[in-house]
């Protein structure tokens, strides 16, 4: 019987998914909701199954349904790509009861990384270096004040269940700790189900790398780091492999804490540990994600390992195709994520119909996309639209080629934050590599949208010239002459009349 | 024909006299061709090159993109500017002390109240959208005159949601 | 002053070069005939000069145009592209005699390699292994006759100058040499101006192998091999890098003969040698080619240098960024050239305009394309739409990689090659590797269309649905009403005569 | 209703009724949604998934893509096909013996005569179109009857070149 996937998850990460299962030669299913009908994973798969209307909650967050249609579809695993269940202990769990395989970490390992006060317990006693703070879950804000007081501020507030800095809030004085806490608690509750938050020393300047795992039967290896630093809101913008902050000594070191971490808690296939790493070279670790990241392609790139396909295999129970040799990373791979947020309002959301659309192509550049022409962008999902990847010798290169690739990129029909990519891209300190996570806090200027008046001149004069083209061709059309028509013959009932 | 051309603030000039357009005071060969099937048009201006995805909002109102930017223009004629001058500074101008919602969303809390005075950046409404909560501030200081949404409430992109008046110093 | 390069091409090359120039921080300036005002190229540059009519004659081959167009626009320096003048050795003396750097070649490398027969004599003087044949060009059939006689036959007729497959005839019988020499000799005409041809021994299912060449003011070095044995009337199909057929040995032997053949003739920038290589592991020169190569692309993917890029270095006086230590290919290339030829009608050009375009992206897939929607693909130009390149561990990895690219690739307004590509890549014996230059021309079947039933049933269902919806949504349309209305008005006029 | 559509040579009866669809005695639900600004269309049959390039020629001929393989199918209801039936085999073709240009181009050389008898195979015309020589070829034996063009015209696609009548054996 033929290994059939079915592909839990819609956008990029869907497409990235059923492309995988097709090298591998399996064969891929997709689910859509009702908003989905024509989406990219329909296209791109052999099989699609609707499965409810388009809030997540009422489809893609709907265990039940997906379990349904993968028993429909004779699937044989789930792939449950990053975001909606990806991280639920219980969906992997109740996927393994369903007698299908889960392609990624068992469910015990969601678990145990999943409590965030657990997993620091546990990688404690494995003797990963994590961040001072609290191991339980506060609530109460007195406690919570004296905690803080102890650590010292400022504190970070975070949500105990997920990430991707959603019930997250940093805190740089007392009076601001119960508010923190009750906002902290309220997204958190609402995003995952969870409002448990919990308070840890936070760490200033810190850059955001982490150290990417892969784990079959037999082995745990790392795959080097991501530097992501450049986060907005917490929000991942622009990751890279390797990072300027790491020496082949530190990697080595960083490396090994993340396979610790991994080992401690029994894991399988692709995982990442988050680690702060402070200027003076200490890491601490944040956090496991128990899933593909959405930057897992920088590390591809450099390591030359398809880390989906790894997956794929390490699901069907086959070796991972991963040299024992130890790796080292060949030159320099940058993402960009592009998000239908508009820069020019304070990245807010944008929607529409996509009407035009020129990914970027040519040597060393990578499109990993979630839609096409035709598709509508709307609010029920997340803003990616999708990631440009590069790769080049250096990080110079492969800079520049980033930039030629955005400048090649032409999505019409919704605002996205491509300009602002392009100003970063130009950015001295970013060129330099000096940037920490809160980059992009002191650097408002590259929210700002720029144009040059050599720009400005142009563009005035392509509006110009097409108002007055438009001015030029405005014949009488097809309805004016129906009504033409109708008042001649309005005319000649009057003159019958009169 | 002079048009004048409105775009991020400034106002240009330019004057189009068959294929060859003057601009800031210099005269080019111009040349705009529509890509067929896109929304794209390619401009030579000189031997400057340049494609731009342009779509009309009618009433010499463009919208240009142009390496991820965004921009929305405004082409008028030399009368119709002039009529405009004559109508006076100001007239067109909608939505005053309104506080839009730049996008659909849900309302999750209020952070003013009618009457209340605010400061520049001063939160005023907490919009969910996206799975993010976002914050609506205030751009200067003013007094709230009326509260137009409830929480709860599902809000459309443009939808007001708070009057400010100006404080009287 | 800045170094502007002027990109004396079009089509998928052009935009190849533009973005090169882009990514070095040069400014590129586009060129374009009447028929390619709005093509990529033009889109792609900064600046952009017209230079005639569509006719290649009167635009692309205009050396003086071209020349006056570099001049207006303050261009240092002019890449030709392949074809057109890429292999004018006049071309490369005007742009060097005008004062501007020729990004390729010196003009008298070029004359040294253009005239087949005269480098055969020096290849042979410097040691190169050279296919037995006559030095010297043959237009009397008695003397060919003879001369043939000696060789054994087949024979194979080629014209002196040029390549690509035209004014090329393989000769089985001494009866249909006289035909070949006159067809030959009047293909040569028309393509390179000189009809001149020479005779040389056919070896029989031979590889066709070539070696990548780049040399700067101080080093000549070799970057492996490309296998270019899928071809189709001498015009190749798929390329591959590296070659199945070589061992790091022979790569080493090939490679070797590669750089003495370039520094024969004092050589510079990037070039390929051409080689027939034997079932038996001998192996002949046939020519260099003193350009670019349209295959470039599976070189660049697995040693990891951007071979235009690097024209461009050396073309400016800088010293190549290929590192000292030998080079050795890492994982699997392969090229599909995706042209506007119908295979269901004999490969015979199609024409149109695009109305549709989806390339393939994702992981390890590259596309250097040539035209973008609402292109005009017509009949002045070379057929070639553009390449799919990918990128895998392994053959079997790079193949199964190619398959899924070549499926999500969409082109819709002309008829492509596409569903030959995809053919051949589900073919036993090009998995194996098992396949010579005259692959194609015993294996008809792989030209002829397929359809499974399960397609078949589909397509139908598509189509019935579609004349359904269209029968049901058949209302007055705009036109109808007007005509109606007319009616209308003259039934009202009858009535008044009435 | 009920069509059937011929593709391939092959004629394929498909019912149609709402969402469901009858083929190759199965029955499936199947859905059949234009993608906007496209000449796509994403056919799910059953849970199968294709996208599909589809344009329509009118009277029920369609032109299809996918995956590189262009295809013209013809769609017709019961009545009709019935009506074409009574009509009589072969009825609508054209061209019987003509030997028409595959594309645009231009006639190098001519390779027969009228009169001239020739094998299946021979070469007729040479005609040159993005720079390569192609000779057309007969596709069984004949005796050529016409020659319609001659050296250095330009053709266009479809154009008849020469007449050929089947040999009298």
């Amino acid at each position: 019987m033929p290994f059939r996937v079915l592909v839990a998850n819609r956008g990029e990460i869907a497409l990235r998914i059923i492309r995988a299962c097709h090298e591998e030669g399996l064969e891929a299913i997709a689910v859509y909701s009702d908003a989905d009908r024509l989406s990219p994973q329909v296209r791109a798969a052999d099989h699609a199954v609707p499965i409810g209307p388009s809030p997540p909650s009422e489809s893609y967050l709907r265990i039940d349904r997906l379990l349904e249609a993968a028993r429909r579809t004779g699937a044989s695993a789930v792939h449950p790509g990053y975001g909606f269940l990806a991280e639920r202990a219980a969906f992997a769990q109740a996927v393994e009861d369903a007698g299908l395989v889960f392609v990624g970490p068992p469910a015990r390992a969601i678990r145990a990384m999943g409590d965030k006060t657990e997993a620091r317990r546990r990688m404690q006693a494995a003797g990963v270096p994590i961040v001072p703070g609290l191991t339980v879950p506060v609530t109460d804000p007195d406690a919570a004040r004296r905690a803080a007081a102890e650590l010292g501020f400022p504190v970070l507030v975070k949500a105990a269940a997920g990430g991707g800095g959603r019930g997250m809030r940093v805190v740089q004085a007392p009076e601001e700790l119960a508010g923190a806490l009750e906002t902290a608690a309220s997204e958190a509750g609402k995003a995952f189900g969870d409002p448990a938050v919990y308070l840890e020393k936070y760490i200033e300047r810190p850059r955001h790398v982490e150290i990417q795992i892969l784990a079959d039967r037999e082995r745990t290896v790392h795959l080097g780091e991501r530097e992501c630093s450049i986060q907005r809101r917490h929000q991942k913008l622009v990751e890279e492999a390797p990072s300027v902050a790491l020496t082949p000594e530190l990697r080595q070191r960083m490396g090994q804490a993340a396979v610790a971490a991994a080992r401690a808690v029994d894991y399988r296939s692709a995982g990442t540990c988050e680690f702060l790493l402070a200027p003076d070279g200490s890491f601490y670790f944040l956090e496991m994600n128990t899933r593909i990241q959405v930057e897992h392609p920088v590390t591809e790139l450099v390591y030359g390992v398809d880390l989906v396909r790894e997956q794929l295999r390490i699901a069907q129970g086959l070796p991972m195709r991963v040299p024992a040799t130890p790796l080292a990373p060949r030159g320099w791979a940058l993402e960009c994520r592009i998000t239908s947020e508009d820069p020019a309002h304070g990245f807010l959301p944008s929607t529409g119909r996509i009407e035009y659309l020129r990914v970027p192509a040519g040597p060393g550049v990578r499109w990993d996309g979630g839609f096409e022409v035709g598709d509508e962008v709307g609010l029920h999902y997340d803003s990616l639209l999708g990631k440009v990847v590069v790769w080049g010798a250096t990080r110079e290169e492969a800079v520049r080629r980033m930039r030629r690739a955005l400048e090649e990129l032409v999505i019409s029909g919704v605002a996205t934050n491509q300009a602002f990519h392009l100003r970063l891209l130009a950015d001295d300190a970013f060129l330099r590599g000096e940037f920490a996570s809160q980059f992009l806090d002191r650097r408002p200027d590259l929210l700002a949208a720029q144009l040059s008046d050599d720009q400005m001149t142009a563009l005035a004069v392509a509006a110009a010239l097409a108002e007055d083209e438009a001015r030029a061709i405005r014949k009488p059309v097809v309805g004016d002459e129906i009504a033409a028509t109708r008042w001649r013959l309005a005319g000649l009932w009057d003159g019958l009349r009169g | 024909m002079k048009y004048f051309v409105t775009i991020g603030g400034r106002e240009i000039p330019v004057e189009v006299k068959g294929d060859r357009v003057t601009v800031a005071g210099r005269e080019y060969q111009a040349h705009l061709a529509p890509v067929p099937g896109t929304p794209l048009r390619q401009l030579l201006l000189g031997d400057r090159s340049l494609t731009v995805a342009m779509q009309s909002g009618g009433r010499g109102a463009w919208r240009l993109e142009s390496r991820g930017l965004r921009l929305d223009l405004e082409v008028v004629d030399e009368r119709t500017r002039h009529i405009r001058d004559l109508a006076g500074p100001g007239a067109g101008r909608t939505g005053g002390g309104q506080v839009r919602s730049p996008m659909p969303g849900l309302v999750v809390r209020l952070l003013v109240e009618p009457g209340e005075t605010v400061e520049a950046g001063a939160g005023l409404v907490v919009l969910e959208a996206m799975k993010m909560e976002n914050e609506l501030r205030a751009h200067g200081p003013g007094r709230v005159t009326a509260v137009l949404v409830a929480p709860g409430q599902a809000v459309e992109k443009g939808q007001p949601l708070v009057e400010l008046a100006p404080l009287s110093t």
